[in-house]
């Protein structure tokens, strides 16, 4: 992942997290990790505050109850947003991070569900992400629901997913239809191109003609004071937990 | 010393063929000291329980056949990426996997501490994690306010209910211990959860060390309490190569090595064989330190 | 600072009237000083949750009014016998009195950290505080195994539920806060589960610290997170005449004065009187102090 | 409460805990405390251990996990035994804590139940205990039940009532007839003067006429040893938590 492209989704995920609160990240994020310290960043520049709790790292985390304070805290109603990841995800909002195949008989094995199963249910703003952008990827359908995109009227569920980013696009989650928005494409990108390597299909935004592709937006470039703090502020934040990704951001 | 000082060999040796055994997440200090031993020992047909997720400690575990059963919300190589011997056993179908989420664990776990059969967990409806174990049970939630029908709802509200996990063995390497069997945790409280829960703990620790940990209520926080300590071995460097939170940082080339040489059966028997090699040298000299003790 | 710094009758006033309030036993750190000022700022209609048990804090808080319900486990002056004030009121029906056990305290304010709607609970079945808490409900375990049927017996393991307590206000005594809002409360885990388990957590400290509570993993343990804290005010003494845990001892001679005085309603007026003119006092000098911050 | 009655109060108490590995003592009882370090003492002496957890103390309270941790500890099946008194025990062993008259209205008001209603229940031992042997403490009938004695079949109940200890006298609680068994007598008392101040039926020992009370044991006195180990151990142990009943202790 070039240092372009690594601007380009930490900046795009930051974006998703305006105006909140309390942001968490999990263990082995590097990239919503950076995304939320430089959202932190830019809240404080505007004298606002984004409580920011990054597991895995020391200074980042204030949890002195063990590794449940994060799940109990999602459930009091304290953290704003989450990032998952998938192994596959489909077009209704589905994650699958467990494997593919019949399951249990699995053809390939991925780590496990994590905490998706609960938080995906939890957490007001669940933003999903993922570098590949491909049919292997983004499926019709996930072979195996680690976390659902929504869930049958009268199931307890405040979150859900409300984003997703990929290396080639960002969409928003239509959760009353169960369904992705196509939002923005990197530079580079067309909707056919995004097209061909999605394999589920997915909402235009409001207006959009099927065909067109010339009045979709383009996701916005970090600017200039995103860079500066990637660069100054945010490698040094995150090389403590992520020291390799560090000098990716270094390099911005 | 209240709670027996042992050798890492007599501690494992508490762990009979079968048991449950609970082990932390990678940054949480498993004890690899343990691990290795019980490798050394040929033990086999353990049930693992990882809380909430674990690594190459399970990786080792399986790969060498100590284990047939695992309970985790998740096993990689942290940002080495999946763990080589576990994919390969759910594969092939060589180990029964119980796929989990983080929290049911812990919940699961806080229901054994307290005596509970049973405890609920919001999430996981309509999840294939809830479809595949038929051990969970959907209930509708009885304190429901006018139920799911009068809100024009589909069903009243239904919610998980996880039965309690009472691990037989928890099993952990912590940076100290006082001779009345106390044992310092510091922030890592699942581990004070798990012994809570589990019948019996067994701690691996870097040293064992003067005066009661309860002493200083500065420091006292951070104890888990002799009361539920089974026995504790010496074990200097017990969680290399991972780190351990207060005390050293983990050795990331060594586990690197690791997850290229466990790709394949192979490659994983060559690197256990050097690493029961080294271990085995070094209880040898654990065990000639001890002679002083 | 990230948490606010406020005066005690500031802290206070954040505290809404009809609110439930959780506050501590006696020997884990009540906030005898917002005590005080809730009584002078003429609050009324709180609800008042004793986690599990409360003392003196209770009994004054009762005595002048400010309390139209109270749950606990039990309501005493420790070692200085009944409260007076408190079975005065009982007795004279002057508050409601919702009786529970301490561990159902416990884990309804665990179920609450856990964002749980109930949580179940050994023990209970065929006692009066069941019988009196229509809150409470009665169901058959469902991972019984065989059932009670199977095992020849009358039912099948009733077991009880509990809904969760989600208090308004967590509100305590604690010896120090840094200037990020994170509480030191040591051993004292239940105040842990009360401001995880309540809408806001309002604390009165000795003093504000330089430097992060949390720095060091020897002493981090204890903190309380300031994520989880809405406001501190300083008030050296602000348990007093009780103890806190790690800083200072009970005033005994000061609680037995009490204990005495407030076996009439004239002797609890007069007493409180005092209390509130030296309060009004101490608030004054603390005021003069906090003009240099 | 004289030295001498003290003393026999605490060994006999202390008595109910032979053979145990673990016990534990709630707040404000001195009598409980004094007695369950005496028999750790007594204990050590043999070459054996008792755990003994005394709650308000610093010294013998080795809890990390905040109030809840007693009574989790005994729902793990940790704790052998326990301590309870009441402001009113009757015939089947139920304890009142809460209050005289008709609940909630009531004449009366005790401070309340504490952890009664669950430790009765779950821990094995529990020993009931009461300085005021009278018809106002040992009725037909609590008012309120804090703790059953028995409970239905069926119900989940590891533990429950083992023994009362009275000013009096000391009795065995038979669990499968929910009744109490007279097992010996202080010094002074007799039959008749136990019957007369007890509200409730008791049963004899096995053998006993209901005539006779020749042959119903004295309760033991303390030894020369206990008295020793009470001066000069245990006056010093009680001394940090209770120290007006260490003086007390301290000149048995």
């Amino acid at each position: 992942m070039a240092a372009a492209r690594t601007a380009l989704l930490v900046t795009a995920l930051a974006d998703r997290l305006r105006g909140l609160s309390c942001v968490a990240v999990g263990a082995t994020s590097p990239l919503p990790a950076a995304a939320a310290l430089l959202a932190r960043a830019r809240a404080e520049a505007v004298g606002d505050r984004l409580q920011t709790i990054v597991l895995g790292s020391r200074q980042h985390n204030p949890f002195t109850d063990g590794g449940r304070e994060l799940f109990d805290c999602a459930a009091q109603g304290r953290i704003d947003a989450f990032f998952l990841s998938g192994g596959q995800i489909d077009g209704a909002g589905n994650v699958n991070l467990v494997g593919t195949g019949d399951y249990p008989a699995l053809t390939h094995r991925f780590p496990g569900s994590f905490g998706s199963a609960y938080l995906a249910f939890l957490v007001p703003s669940v933003i999903l992400y993922r570098e590949e952008h491909s049919r292997r990827v983004l499926v019709p359908r996930v072979d195996f629901v680690s976390a659902p995109g929504t869930s049958a009227p009268g199931t307890y569920r405040p979150g859900g997913p409300t984003a997703l980013v990929t290396g080639r696009c960002a969409f928003a989650f239509d959760r009353a239809r169960g369904r992705f928005t196509l939002t923005s494409l990197h530079p580079g990108e067309t909707l056919e191109s995004v097209r061909e390597h999605t394999g589920f299909d997915f909402q235009l935004p409001e207006g959009e003609g099927r065909a067109g592709t010339a009045a979709i937006p383009t996701t916005p470039a970090p600017t200039t004071a995103d860079l500066w703090l990637l660069r100054e502020r945010i490698a040094g934040e995150v090389a403590e937990t992520y020291p390799r990704f560090a000098a990716l951001i270094a390099a911005v | 010393m209240t709670v027996p000082a042992l050798t890492v060999a007599e501690l494992v040796a508490l762990i009979a063929p079968g048991s449950l055994v609970a082990v932390p997440p990678d940054y949480s200090g498993p004890s690899l000291a343990a691990t290795r031993a019980l490798i050394a020992a040929g033990t086999t047909g353990l049930r693992l329980l990882a809380v909430p997720t674990s690594g190459m400690q399970a990786d080792l575990l399986i790969g060498a056949g100590v284990v047939d059963e695992v309970e985790a919300a998740a096993v990689l190589l942290g940002e080495h990426g999946g763990a080589p011997r576990f994919t390969a056993a759910v594969v092939a179908g060589a180990i029964r996997m119980r796929d989990t989420t983080c929290p049911a664990v812990h919940a699961a776990l806080q229901a054994a501490e307290k005596g509970l059969p049973f405890i609920p967990l919001r999430g996981l409806i309509g999840s294939d994690v809830l479809r595949f174990r038929p051990d969970w049970q959907v209930i509708d939630n009885p304190f429901a306010v006018g139920g799911g029908a009068a809100a024009g709802a589909a069903s009243a509200d239904p919610i998980v209910l996880l039965p309690a996990i009472r691990p037989d063995v928890a099993l952990f390497h912590a940076p100290r211990a006082d001779r009345d069997g106390n044992v310092w945790i510091g922030r890592r409280r699942e581990l004070v959860t798990m012994a809570h829960a589990a019948s019996a703990t067994l701690v691996t620790v870097e040293e064992i060390v003067d005066g009661s940990l309860l002493a200083d209520e500065a420091t006292a926080a951070g104890v888990l309490p002799a009361l539920y300590v089974t026995a504790v071995a010496v074990a200097p460097g017990g969680a290399w190569p991972l780190g351990l939170p207060g005390h050293s940082e983990p050795d990331n080339a060594e586990q690197a090595r690791y997850a290229r040489a466990a790709r394949s059966d192979d490659g994983f028997r060559a690197y256990l064989a050097e690493l029961l090699a080294d271990a085995a040298g070094a209880a040898d000299a654990a065990g000639a330190a001890d002679a002083g003790r």
